[in-house]
């Protein structure tokens, strides 16, 4: 099983989550709905850069009793760390949009994207 | 006429996606590793921490973290204000 | 401690907003201490620009040793987190310092009736800190999480007024529209990084050989920043933001909105220079969005009755103007003799008109705000007569609208003459587009002024006065700035408009700091 | 929502997730985890006793906790111990590692059983930032429960 396809199976699926998130966030009506698809874009993103770090065999980055063939085996850090940052970002973006979002539904008491639009021309 | 506009510039967004994650490196075997056998091999003795992955979050790359936790303040003053009571004058 | 000004101009804004929130329910405080914060920031900015213009650019690396140490000892590869300061993002941050201190000044009293001012005025702070950070930044990644803090921040405030319906919608947009822009960033951060296994911004282009990933890549930053500035098929953000937003935040919106900009020219100069044969093509791809864009953004405007509304599909065409300008300079950037002919001078016109636009239309948005304080009402047909009754006002939103239109001796003119001759050299055609919209701006303002301030005192307006004193001085500021820039425009184009286009053209210096071979 | 049944698993599991999250804040430097992970578990805790009790209840158990000061003072540590580094080195530098100061012992090099007082300015990072994401994330999920339940008595 040497066709890249197989290979890159990791990529192909970000790719598939890319285009449920861009799917959901472009077709859907309900603002709750389009909120999940921007967490949705979010994970799949996240899932891209943990998978750029990945090294085959390799064990995680951490010397706490580690088995002894880890040293010299370990994936690479910084991918993990630049998730670890984008998940938090991904949270607090999550919160301020339903935030909005549960103001939007006191005011015009739904959450259907075509019946809120009153900015608009 | 929009939606079918919105359609198709979706579906070719699509096929692009997946061009580009088929064409990248294989899965597996990253090609330039200077920077993270850097923090692997120094992390302990720099940083003096064990976990490779919080020393590279709060040594290396920790003016990051400072920005991502100050994305959080700025998520949580936003929530407070925008839930907070009606009030104030209408204008 | 001069060395250590970079890393001062972000903590100084971010320890004010710290402490905002401690406040509770000293409005009055908070206020005052927004506007000390800012004014510091102001003047740490200015020494920077004197710093960075006197002796080029100034490196400061967070966590190392000494704030030059870029590489470890026996190392190739930059391994920290850098600001890379030029004279560019020095005068980014200027006018991102000076427009929160005015911002702050006018909210004084703009909001002082409202609740939640302990959260604003922190996230006015933290709006400022994004835009530092994004346009002081060295690392790529260090850029998504300023992009980040300043879209958080710019959304949670446009919906401040959350007893309106349309604040949170816009707030909403807004929002959607940078998380997922932000997010297609970072899906190229990944791109570059699996390539290149490094996040430095000049290491990167040292290095990058210019595959179909690396083209997709530069693809996918050129999409996304270009959405954020608001250029022509994602615009629809921009008028519902700025309406909504209150008229103390426009200032730093604006600036926000132009450091999405800036990264868009970092990108497209710095990290993708190196490409000899396509970067015309991208100059062109630019030049043509910015026509677009202005062409559109105008039309769309004449028909607005919202005197904010209106103003803000100006913005979208002044925009325009900035990509056409820079896009010029960018498709002669491999040609020297061209370059030296018209290319610079073509980009010091999109520069200088990024300030020049910040200016007069944070002036603009302020009279519209200033206007909506007296009145209560935005809609332009219900207003009438109140020049008599504000005349600061109307004096102000005279100069802004002479200016925007392109009329000497007002900054609007010098920067759009300068765009006006070196597209020319171009293509004439751009320039057809480009004096037709201004025309068209000149009568739409006209008609704004015409209805809101002329005609037959209203019977419901007999009792308005002058806005407070604060929002004045505010307003004074920026009408003195723009007559100043518009009389004397070679100070400001000698001493900070060619030093940051010569940064941008000169993109061999930004790769080859500390030692970096 | 609140039957007996969850109120008493809400006793019982609350002070082991309390517990959990600190350990995984301060061990931070040695296992997986840190500061922002172990603030989230924490916070889920206290989630878990919002979602479980009434209006009441909840406003009394949260009015004496001041969630909006802890949170600026997480914030304003991180800022400090940054701010240290300005002392002859640059923002953020580590400058406790190998200090002999509080949490400043060196780490022996390569694979060790791990020591708690070791990780210099990490240490102290993690535990402000832990205390930060649980007032932070305490306080989204308390203004969403009081929103919504304020809707519930106004309909």
């Amino acid at each position: 099983m040497n066709g890249s396809i197989f290979v890159n199976f990791p990529f192909i699926v970000v790719a598939v989550l890319l285009a449920l998130g861009f799917y959901t966030i472009g077709f859907k009506r309900n603002l709750i709905k389009v909120v999940i698809g921007v967490e949705i874009l979010e994970g799949a993103v996240n899932m891209f850069i943990v998978a750029l770090g990945y090294v085959k065999g390799g064990y995680a980055p951490i010397y706490t009793q580690a088995p002894p063939e880890a040293v010299g085996k370990m994936v690479l850090p910084t991918p993990q760390a630049l998730t670890l940052t984008s998940i938090v970002i991904g949270v607090a973006v999550s919160a301020l949009m339903l935030a909005f979002a549960v103001n939007i539904y006191r005011h015009y008491g739904t959450l259907d994207v075509t019946k809120i639009r009153r900015l608009r021309g | 006429m929009r939606r079918a506009l919105g359609l198709f510039a979706f579906l070719s967004f699509i096929v692009f996606i997946i061009a580009v994650n088929i064409s990248l490196r294989p899965f597996g075997e990253p090609p330039h590793t200077e920077m993270d056998n850097y923090f692997i091999e120094h992390a302990q003795e720099e940083a003096s921490a064990n976990n490779v992955v919080t020393s590279v979050v709060f040594d290396y790359r920790g003016f990051d973290t400072l920005g991502e936790a100050t994305v959080l303040f700025t998520a949580v003053s936003g929530v407070l204000m925008a839930l907070r009571h009606y009030g104030g004058k209408e204008r | 401690m001069i060395e250590h000004l970079p890393a001062l101009m972000i903590a100084v804004p971010l320890f004010g907003a710290f402490i905002a929130p401690i406040f509770k329910k000293h409005y009055k405080g908070v206020s005052i201490w927004a506007i000390i914060i800012t004014g510091i920031t102001v003047i740490l900015s200015l020494l920077l620009a004197k710093e960075v213009v006197t002796g080029g650019i100034m490196v400061y690396v967070f966590g190392a040793d000494k704030p030059t140490l870029v590489l470890p000892s026996g190392y190739s590869v930059p391994i920290r987190i850098m600001f890379e300061v030029d004279a560019m993002g020095a005068f980014m941050a200027i006018s991102a310092t000076l427009m929160s201190f005015v911002g702050a000044l006018y909210s004084y009293s703009h909001v002082e009736k409202e609740t939640g001012l302990e959260k604003y005025y922190s996230l006015l702070m933290l709006l400022e800190v994004g835009i530092l950070g994004m346009v002081l930044t060295g690392d790529l990644f260090n850029l998504f999480v300023f992009l980040e803090i300043a879209g958080i921040a710019g959304s949670a405030l446009v919906g401040f007024r959350n007893y309106r319906g349309e604040a949170s919608e816009a707030g909403i947009k807004y929002l959607i529209v940078s998380a997922v822009a932000s997010l297609m960033v970072l899906f190229a951060i990944g791109i570059l990084y699996g390539q290149y296994g490094n996040l430095n911004l000049a290491y990167i282009a040292k290095n990058v050989s210019f595959n179909m990933i690396d083209m997709i890549a530069l693809g996918l930053l050129f999409t996304s920043f270009a959405m954020k500035c608001g250029a022509v098929p994602m615009h629809y953000w921009v008028p519902d933001a700025y309406t909504e937003v209150p008229a103390g935040i426009n200032p730093p919106l604006l600036v926000a909105t132009y450091a999405s900009l800036y990264a868009l020219f970092r990108v497209s100069f710095t990290l993708f220079a190196n490409i000899v044969v396509d970067l015309a093509r991208v100059g062109w791809i630019m030049s043509i969005l910015g026509v677009l864009t202005m062409f559109i953004g105008v039309t769309m405007a004449l028909v607005q009755k919202d005197v904010k509304r209106l103003m803000s599909y100006h913005a979208i065409s002044q925009t325009g103007y900035m990509l056409l300008g820079v896009g010029v300079g960018l498709t002669v950037l491999h040609d020297p003799s061209k370059l030296a002919e018209f290319g610079r001078d073509a980009m010091a016109g999109g520069v200088f008109h990024i300030i020049n636009h910040i200016i007069y239309k944070s002036l603009l948005l302020m009279t519209a705000g200033a206007l909506f304080y007296v009145t209560g009402t935005r809609n332009l047909n219900e207003m009438g007569g109140l020049a008599r009754k504000m005349p600061i006002t109307a004096i102000s939103f005279m100069v802004g609208a002479a200016a925007i239109s392109g009329l000497p001796p007002f900054n609007g003119f010098a920067s759009k003459l300068l765009i006006y001759e070196t597209s020319y050299r171009l293509n004439p055609l751009l320039t057809v587009f480009a004096m037709v919209t201004s025309v068209l701006t000149l009568a739409s303002f006209v008609k704004v002024f015409a209805s809101a301030f002329l005609g037959p005192p209203l019977e419901k307006f007999e009792s308005t006065r002058e806005v407070p004193k604060p929002m004045v001085i505010a307003m004074i500021i920026l009408a003195a700035l723009c007559i100043i820039f518009g009389l004397f425009p070679n100070l400001v184009l000698d001493k900070l408009v060619y030093p940051a286009v010569d940064a941008l053209i000169n993109f061999a210096q930004y790769h080859s700091w500390g030692g970096l071979a | 929502m609140t039957t007996t049944i969850i109120r008493t698993t809400t006793k019982i599991l609350v002070p082991l997730i309390l517990v959990f999250g600190s350990y995984i804040i301060l061990h931070g430097h040695l296992t997986p985890g840190g500061g922002f992970q172990g603030g989230a578990v924490f916070a889920s805790g206290l989630a878990l006793l919002i979602v479980a009790n009434n209006k009441e209840k909840v406003k009394e158990l949260f009015n004496k906790v001041p969630l909006s000061q802890l949170e600026s003072i997480g914030a304003l540590g991180f800022l400090g111990i940054g701010a240290l580094g300005f002392m002859g080195y640059t923002f953020l530098k580590n400058v406790i590692a190998n200090s002999g100061f509080l949490f400043g012992a060196p780490t022996p090099k390569g694979i060790n059983p791990g020591y708690l007082n070791t990780g210099g300015t990490l240490s102290y990072l993690n535990i402000f930032v832990g205390t930060k994401v649980l007032a932070g994330l305490t306080s989204i999920v308390l203004i969403f429960f009081l929103i919504l339940r304020r809707e519930r008595d106004e309909w």
